[in-house]
């Protein structure tokens, strides 16, 4: 029972509100420090609690019993409880200290801005929910954080609300989101059903999890035989997996990612690449037992992740502009995650998490750096020889750009060769040709990642400057928060790759003993260890080869006055597959055209053929018209005529009579 | 703090459903043109009635699911009719929602009709007897009663002080409501020649002793009542009066339709329709379970498509409602509990969309979509006011909406998953359509010079707008305050159906 | 002789041709007779009542008698009012046709 | 032979409709001299003590006790029982309301004579005569009389051609039913042996006879002309439109009522013979059906108002038909409160329209068009009378529906309580037309009262708060009409 955990998310809540609220009376320079203290508070609490958890004594874990919250007694309680362990630990910090950082870098980013209070009262709502969704004790909280990072990411996305195609994404960002979240929904339905709580402690108790293994009947199983459907287990983590889909961008929701790169890019840089977007994955990782009793759900896991990764890597190819490089690499680097995850490495997806977190940061802060400097020109083609201009910034970026190609001993180098490694134990050491082949997959994304990464250096920094002749001499390094930020992130992009070291190198993978999701090999016989290293040492070569291969490649295409490009795309394939790569495959037009269109057309041929025409017109005006009908008929009858009207009384009489007496002459008198 | 009751010998609920009716009565007193009092005396009103169901609430004993602070008075003893009033966790909080509501109703008018103003507040006034009558009305007649009353205010009002096609609208309302409440009239007559009460208690306790209906019976004395109700809520495919009704509505109209009055359909569907003819209704349970789920997604489908924001708002209380009728065929204490949340939060959250919407006409006299746009720069306290208010309609965690139709959706789910997953898409279509709206509303280029120069809201709408506000976060965070009043009235009820 | 059948036969004769005038003939003079004649055809079964009744009881009773002469009474009155009516008519309408009184319809 | 004495009880009972005779006669004595000699108050005055007077007489009757039936009076002619004196009570209220009402509006119409109200009073003294009446004779020439009078009330405006229309339509429908009324009665007392009164009818056990049916259904069948039942309907719109508004009211008001009592009292009494019930369910169901089809698409007021009587009429016939069918009687007490509810409301309504009507031509559904912005109070009294027609609750008219379908269901006539309400259902529409008209719209024409519209606005007012009252309290009234229909089943 610890209420401080409470002030964790409580300290950027209070920033919203008196930002929200007063905002605009406080003057920006009072907003930026309360917005700035907020997070840092956040952090340093959750830095005490951190200290309290690793303290040996301690439990490992704080816990605040909270309030009753969607509660009936003895029915249904759901409390607002939250816990605070190693994995929710090293999120908490991730996302303060990250936070406290673009928050610091927004003063500079966002200056005169005429929203300036609202952006960082977002900022601040922002990290309150996503310190939700990483404390929550139980699904349900996750999922009020889950939601309500959705929003501030529709808020902010959406923030320069004068622009149509801002709201459209931010709108687009929400709507895709709800579709996974719809899903999560029904995840947590399950879990209900059968654990009866969706306390985290329970849901991934092994003992609950082999009772609703042995359940009989399935999900959606056909209700008089019992036969048929899903195992609920695997059911479960399907569908978590699909919210996570949306939240984490993976096939086949993640068309939202790239156009989200519309809003501030230091949005996108906390949002939709270190804290938001890994949300999917610090699910999977919370529920790790749950998805692990999960084998077929695993393996969808791991092919979703692993074709994701591919594709976003292939799109990325094309893009010319700087956000939808790196959105598209985060896509792809979460499907590494996910891949991950789905070989069971979640150890090494979570602690991809991290590194990611520092890198994509690192990387988007350092774009908006040259946005900034550029006065919002996004498009690389009207860039090129920056590193005169932005030395530093330049520098960062390319520690970003090497981070995230795997270049040793670079935060990405570690996560990214654990996770390679993961899938060359399940694929090729395990003897699974699914796995392997999805290995392959993910081994060809490492060497594009290099490649499309170098490429989106070259272009921005290196060579020939394009830029507009307006612009010229204006360009100069930002200085100030922003610079601070990038520094402190390059170090951490960096130096991160030690927080997990793996064994076979001689470290003590802490991250993955901290948060619990590392795999003990400590029942391993000696020659299972060794045969384990060498397949640690092979995937490690494998996985430096190819990144080098990639930047190599990457460098050699794009460097100063290189054909290739070009003379690749003037090959047949290459100019088939560069338009398809440019045209992002086509997927948002094969959503609008089988999804998004279908749909408005049949509601709108719905309202006016069932709403307005059949029940409105038909049904509703048609009995009235009817009954109106009968009334004119009847008024009608009406002449005015006097030998009509005896004549009516005379035969009313007549038939009266006539049936009376025929009755009587039936059944005589009664 | 709460004056105790007993000490007192209050006819709280007594007073509660009359204080407005009295109040309608001392206004017919006052000079049609002292506008500014007639106003402050219905404001007053209501407020009063406010305290009075505070003090109800504030009695009311949440440990106990039966009736109380009943009041049973003979009243026409020749007919067999009483004066039974009573309180339980069914209407507790729709008492508290109806009486929360009208004050801000009344707030939000001072500036909207300017004609026939006496009237007006003599009609809303009457309104809320009537609307809070049928919640605590024991006795089938008076409950009848009661359900009628709020026919005559609520056709005045729109055909009065309503749209261009008001009249339209307000006989349209009036016959689709007359259609199903004749029936059930009717089946009340029925059951009272059967079972010799109109005392919904006594009627329960024979219906299932001494006098049981047969299989036939129950048939259609169900589908009499529901469809009284269905009507009401309404339910697909009965709901083509609603837009026409909210269109043309004045903005209080609209509120008091969408805030409580479609809620009358759904409370007697769980005080009356499904407890006195449990069988029929178990029978009949699938196919108002699709009629439901239908409901939700064709009301989301036909809000998708609207230009007229009353009328997209209209389709989403179909779809709305949608989500309780579907958990008042669960009989389970989630759904349940769900349903009389979701009809709060949606009185809630519909009620405020309509002010709001209604704060807006009143500045640019255009309920079409594409006459806005971009305003969220011209009114920032309107929009962020407009985007709560949307964020609780589409049950965002963590506001009111979500609470409910989590509970709704688990229930259904757990009755059948198809019904579970085709509700649960309706959250979904719920996003899309209110987004959309949002953004053709509020975001997006300032097109419309008209736009330009639209004031942002004052300090007295702020006022009015705010407490639905609050008791948006307060149901949404701690929702157990509510809760805990409904529970044991509704465990009573469980058993009672699974008996 | 008296023979209730046979009175009873010309009742009904007299007031069938009085429903048969009242259908079937256009001029209103004819019309108010033929009702006449349904009234008086009614007092030939009553006096014919009356008699049987008369003579089967004891008691003196003379229903059929009085009654008859209160539909004469009410017969008369009836005919003063039919022809007040039929002389209005006549000034507003200029016709005494009855098929031409047919304004007011619907 | 007996030597003629009369009873207090004798000479009690018939004061009332004596007092309305009387009056009658004093008035028409008064028009024989110059006619502008008396003016039209005095007329009125005049009309509304005798109208006070038999009033007085009325209570007075009860000082023989409130309910028991004193037995026959004048050999059986007539009684004086609770039943009776509801209905005499009704009638004579309202004669009194269209006194109230008439001078302003004669004197609107340029037409001073006393002769209209001497013919309402002796109309009313028929009527109270009628309800009374419990043998064929006397109810033969109670019904004789009011026709009489009332054929003239309904062409009294004897300049408009639509009146002399009415009228003469109504006369020769009315003589036409009349024939087959005094048939029936004819082979009653022919099958009945020596007796004219209905209990010695009942008792000498005629009503077992096939013949008896015959005669029974041609009785109804005069009755069922009074009160407009279809197919013998087809008198009631043209006269309605043709007469004069206020006597329109009367007509709707006292002859419906009056009839339906004596209707009441005579199938109580005698059975009504085989198939009667049959018979009234077919009349009632056809009755309700196309009364309020036929009022749907009304544009005149009055023929509305009509066809809306006609509808009630199939309603009022519900009750009879549940006394008849052998359940348990009592709750055919539905009958006299639904007819004092319908009398209140329709007073109302013809009230209004009497306001607004200079002479009759102002009786179109746009004529109505924003009364109530204009004349607010008058708007609300039809307002209320509208809805009280309609069922609504809170009026006396949904009390009035409650007690006769809830009867009909009791009694096992589930079919005739749904197509009541399903035609209750329709009336609704029509029922609102004038109150969308009178609130909704924007007025067209300015609203010219008639002299003295206090008359009209006083009685307006009255109803409309009686309505009301008796659509909150009606347990007196209930509990009333109970004993009474009680006291004639003995």
């Amino acid at each position: 029972m610890d209420s401080n955990l409470l002030w964790i998310p409580l300290f950027p809540f209070l920033g919203f509100l008196l930002n929200g609220i007063l905002g605009k009376r406080l003057g920006n320079r009072a907003v930026s420090v309360i917005a700035s203290v907020a997070p840092l508070l956040a952090f340093m609490v959750s830095f005490g609690a951190w200290r309290k958890i690793i303290d040996p004594a301690s439990s490992g874990a704080l816990h605040w019993d909270g309030f009753p919250w969607i509660w009936l007694d003895g029915i249904l309680e759901i409390p607002f409880a939250l816990h605070f362990d190693g994995l929710s630990a090293v999120m908490c910090l991730v996302i303060t200290g990250v936070g406290s950082l673009i928050h610091l870098y927004s003063i500079g980013y966002m200056k005169g801005d005429p929203g300036y209070h609202r952006y960082f009262a977002y900022l601040n709502l922002f990290t309150t929910f996503m310190l939700l969704l990483v404390l929550g004790d139980n699904l349900l909280l996750l999922f009020i954080g889950w939601e309500g990072v959705g929003l501030c990411s529709y808020l902010l996305i959406g923030f320069w609300f004068q622009e149509d195609e801002n709201c459209a994404a931010g709108k687009k960002a929400f709507i895709v989101n709800r579709v996974g979240d719809l899903a999560f929904l029904l995840g947590m339905f399950l879990c209900l059903i059968y654990f009866g709580t969706l306390e985290m402690s329970a849901l991934t108790n092994a003992d609950n999890i082999a009772q609703v293994s042995m359940e009989t009947t399935g999900f959606m199983a056909d209700p008089e035989t019992g036969t048929g459907g899903m195992a609920v287990i695997t059911a479960i983590a399907i569908l978590l997996f699909i919210g996570a889909t949306g939240k984490s961008a993976q096939i086949p929701l993640y068309v939202w990612l790239p156009d989200a790169m519309a809003g501030p890019t230091p949005v996108s840089a906390l949002i939709h690449a270190a804290t938001m977007v890994t949300s999917g994955v610090y699910l999977c990782c919370r529920l790790m037992p749950l998805f692990e009793a999960a084998p077929m759900a695993l393996s969808i896991v791991a092919v979703v992740g692993a074709c994701t990764a591919l594709l976003a890597a292939l799109i990325a190819f094309t893009q010319n502009d700087i956000k939808k490089v790196l959105a598209y690499s985060t896509v792809s680097q979460l499907g590494y995650m996910f891949f991950a995850i789905g070989v069971g490495a979640f150890s090494a997806a979570f602690f991809h998490v991290v590194t990611h977190a520092f890198f994509k940061a690192l990387l988007f802060l350092g774009s908006g750096a040259v946005i900034h400097a550029m006065h919002h020109e996004q498009d690389m083609r009207k860039m090129g020889g920056l590193r005169k201009q932005l030395p530093f910034t330049h520098l960062t970026f390319l520690i970003g750009t090497f981070a995230i190609a795997g270049v040793p001993p670079l935060a990405g180098f570690f996560s990214k060769d654990e996770i390679l490694f993961a899938g060359y134990k399940a694929g090729i050491m395990d003897g699974n040709s699914l796995a392997t082949m999805f290995w392959y997959v993910s081994v060809a994304t490492a060497g594009m990642t290099a490649f499309y990464m170098m490429r989106c250096v070259a272009m921005t920094f290196w060579g020939n400057s394009n830029v507009d002749a307006k612009l010229e001499g204006k360009v100069h390094e930002p200085g100030g928060w922003i610079g601070f930020a990038l520094f402190v992130l390059a170090i951490a992009s960096a130096l991160g790759g030690f927080l997990n070291v793996p064994e076979f190198l001689g470290g003590h993978a802490i991250l993955g003993h901290f948060t619990g999701l590392h795999v003990s090999h400590a029942n391993m016989t000696p020659e299972e260890l060794d045969i384990l290293h060498a397949g640690e040492w092979t995937s490690m070569f494998i996985s430096l080869a190819i990144a080098g291969a990639g930047l190599l490649v990457g460098y050699l295409f794009y460097r100063n006055g290189s054909g290739l490009p070009a003379a690749f795309r003037s090959s047949a394939p290459g100019a088939f597959l560069g338009k398809l790569s440019e045209n992002k495959f086509y997927v948002d037009e094969l959503y609008a055209f089988l999804i998004v269109r279908p749909f408005e057309a049949i509601s709108q041929l719905m309202h006016t053929l069932i709403d307005q025409v059949l029940i409105d017109r038909l049904l509703v005006g048609g009995s009235a018209l009817l009954v109106r009908g009968f009334g004119e008929l009847t008024r009608r009858m009406q002449t005015g005529f006097i030998p009509g009207y005896l004549l009516t009384f005379g035969c009313g009489a007549l038939v009266l009579i006539y049936i009376l007496l025929n009755q009587l002459a039936k059944g005589g008198a009664q | 703090m709460i004056p105790e009751l007993e000490s007192f010998k209050m006819p709280i609920l007594s007073l509660v459903t009359l204080t407005p009716a009295l109040g309608a009565l001392l206004l017919t007193l006052i000079d049609r043109n002292n506008k500014a009092l007639i106003r402050q005396i219905a404001l007053m009103v209501s407020f009063l009635g406010l305290l009075f169901s505070l003090i109800m609430v504030g009695n009311f004993d949440a440990t106990v699911g039966t009736m109380q602070m009943e009041e049973n008075l003979p009243w026409i003893e020749s007919l067999g009719i009483s004066y039974h009033l009573g309180v339980d966790g069914f209407s507790v909080l729709l008492i508290l929602l109806t009486s929360f509501s009208m004050p801000f109703v009344f707030l939000s008018t001072w500036k909207a009709v300017d004609s026939r103003v006496k009237e007006f507040h003599i009609a809303l006034l009457l309104l809320q007897t009537g609307m809070i009558g049928a919640f605590v009305a024991l006795d089938l007649i008076l409950f009848y009663l009661f359900y009628e009353a709020m026919l005559v205010p609520m056709y005045l009002i729109i055909g009065i002080w309503g749209g261009k096609d008001r009249v339209y609208a307000a006989l349209k309302f009036f016959i689709y409501t007359m259609v199903g409440s004749l029936f059930m009239f009717l089946a009340i007559l029925y059951l009272y020649n059967h079972a010799g009460t109109f005392d919904l208690p006594l009627l329960l306790e024979r219906l299932r002793t001494t006098n049981p209906l047969d299989g036939t019976q129950q048939f259609w004395l169900f589908l009499a009542f529901a469809l009284s109700f269905a009507i009401k809520v309404p339910l697909f495919p009965l709901h083509t009066w609603l837009p026409d009704a909210h269109v043309q509505a004045p903005t209080a109209g609209s509120v008091v339709l969408a805030g409580v009055l479609l809620k009358m359909g759904t409370y007697g569907l769980l005080r009356f329709a499904i407890p006195l003819f449990p069988e029929a209704a178990m029978d009949l349970r699938e196919e108002f379970c699709w009629l439901a789920v239908t409901g939700i997604i064709f009301g989301a489908c036909m809000a998708l498509v609207q230009t007229d924001i009353k009328k997209l708002i209209a389709y989403s209380s179909v779809s709305h409602l949608g989500f309780v009728v579907l958990a008042c065929f669960m009989n389970d204490v989630e759904s349940l509990t769900g349903a009389i949340l979701q009809m709060v939060n949606h009185g809630l959250s519909t009620g405020m969309l309509f002010l709001m919407i209604g704060i807006i006409y009143e500045r640019r006299h255009t309920r079409e979509l594409a006459d806005y746009g971009g305003l969220a720069g011209v009114v920032p306290v309107y929009s962020v006011f407009f985007i709560i208010a949307v964020l609780s309609s589409i049950g965002l965690p963590g506001l009111n909406g979500f609470v409910g139709e989590f509970l709704i959706l688990f229930g259904a789910f757990r009755a059948d998953a198809v019904w579970g997953i085709l509700a649960a898409s309706g959250v979904v279509l719920g996003a899309l359509y209110m987004l959309k709206m949002t953004k053709m509303f509020l975001f997006g280029p300032l097109v419309h010079d008209a736009n330009r120069n639209v004031q942002d809201l004052q300090t007295r709408e702020i006022l009015y707008l705010s407490p639905f506000v609050i008791m948006m976060v307060w149901l949404g965070l701690y929702p157990s305050t509510f809760t805990k009043l409904v529970q044991p009235t509704l465990s009573l009820y469980v058993q009672m159906l699974q008996n | 002789m008296f023979s209730l059948p046979a009175l009873l036969y010309l009742s009904a004769l007299l007031f069938s041709i009085g429903i048969y005038g009242v259908l079937a003939r256009r001029n209103i003079l004819v019309v108010l007779m033929s009702l006449e004649l349904m009234l008086n055809a009614v007092n030939i079964a009553l006096v014919g009542f009356g008699r049987v009744h008369a003579l089967s009881t004891t008691s003196g009773e003379h229903g059929g008698q009085i009654f008859t002469l209160m539909v004469l009474a009410v017969a008369a009155a009836e005919a003063a009012i039919g022809l007040s009516l039929l002389l209005l008519i006549w000034r507003r309408w200029k016709t005494i046709d009855l098929r031409e009184l047919c304004r007011l319809s619907g | 032979m007996e030597p003629l004495t009369l009873s207090k009880a004798e000479i009690l009972a018939v004061l009332p409709a004596g007092a309305l005779f009387v009056t009658g006669l004093i008035q028409l004595l008064s028009d024989l001299g110059d006619p502008n000699k008396t003016s039209r108050q005095e007329k009125t005055h005049l009309a509304m003590i005798g109208a006070t007077g038999a009033l007085v007489a009325l209570a007075s009757l009860f000082v023989q006790g409130t309910a028991a039936s004193t037995g026959e009076l004048y050999a059986g002619a007539m009684t004086d029982d609770l039943f009776g004196r509801l209905g005499a009570g009704v009638i004579i209220v309202t004669s009194l309301f269209c006194t109230l009402m008439a001078g302003g509006y004669l004197s609107s119409s340029g037409n001073n004579r006393a002769e209209f109200h001497a013919l309402v009073s002796f109309s009313a003294g028929a009527m109270v005569l009628l309800c009374q009446s419990t043998n064929l004779v006397s109810m033969f020439v109670a019904i004789e009389t009011l026709s009489l009078a009332v054929y003239v009330l309904a062409g009294f405006f004897r300049q408009q051609k639509a009146a002399s229309e009415g009228a003469f339509k109504y006369f020769v429908m009315g003589a036409f039913s009349s024939g087959f009324l005094l048939l029936g009665m004819a082979i009653i007392y022919g099958l009945s042996g020596a007796s004219l009164s209905f209990s010695a009818i009942a008792a000498a056990g005629a009503s077992d006879d096939a013949l008896f049916a015959v005669g029974a259904l041609l009785v109804l069948i005069g009755f069922a002309f009074k009160v407009g039942v279809v197919p013998f309907h087809s008198w009631v719109p043209d006269v309605y439109q043709g007469a004069p508004t206020l006597a329109v009211g009367w007509m709707a008001v006292a002859v419906k009522a009056s009839s339906f009592f004596a209707l009441c009292r005579f199938l109580y009494h005698t059975g009504g013979g085989a198939y009667m019930d049959q018979i009234l369910i077919a009349l009632s169901i056809v009755t309700m059906i196309l009364g309020n089809l036929a009022a749907l698409n009304q544009q005149s007021l009055k023929r509305m108002l009509a066809y809306s009587g006609i509808a009630h009429s199939g309603y009022l016939m519900i009750p009879l038909i549940v006394a008849l069918s052998g359940n348990d009687i009592l709750i055919g007490a539905s009958l006299p409160f639904y007819l004092c509810a319908y009398a209140g409301t329709t007073l109302a309504a013809f009230g209004v329209l009497t306001a607004l009507s200079k002479a009759t031509d102002k009786d179109q559904l746009g004529d109505l068009n924003g009364l109530a912005k204009s004349r607010p109070l008058l708007a609300l009294g039809f307002t209320v009378a509208l809805i009280s027609l309609a069922g609504i609750p809170l009026t006396a008219g949904f009390i009035g529906k409650l007690m006769i379908f809830s009867d009909a269901i009791g009694a096992g006539f589930v079919q005739l309580a749904v197509i009541g309400i399903l035609t209750s259902l329709v009336s609704v529409y029509y029922y609102l037309r004038p109150i969308v008209a009178m609130w909704f719209r924007d007025p067209r024409s300015s609203f010219d009262l008639i002299p003295a519209p206090w008359g009209v606005q006083f009685t307006v007012g009255a109803c409309g708060i009686a309505t009301i009252v008796f659509g909150i309290f009606p347990d007196w009234l209930v509990e009333l009409s109970r004993i009474s229909v009680e006291t004639i089943l003995g």
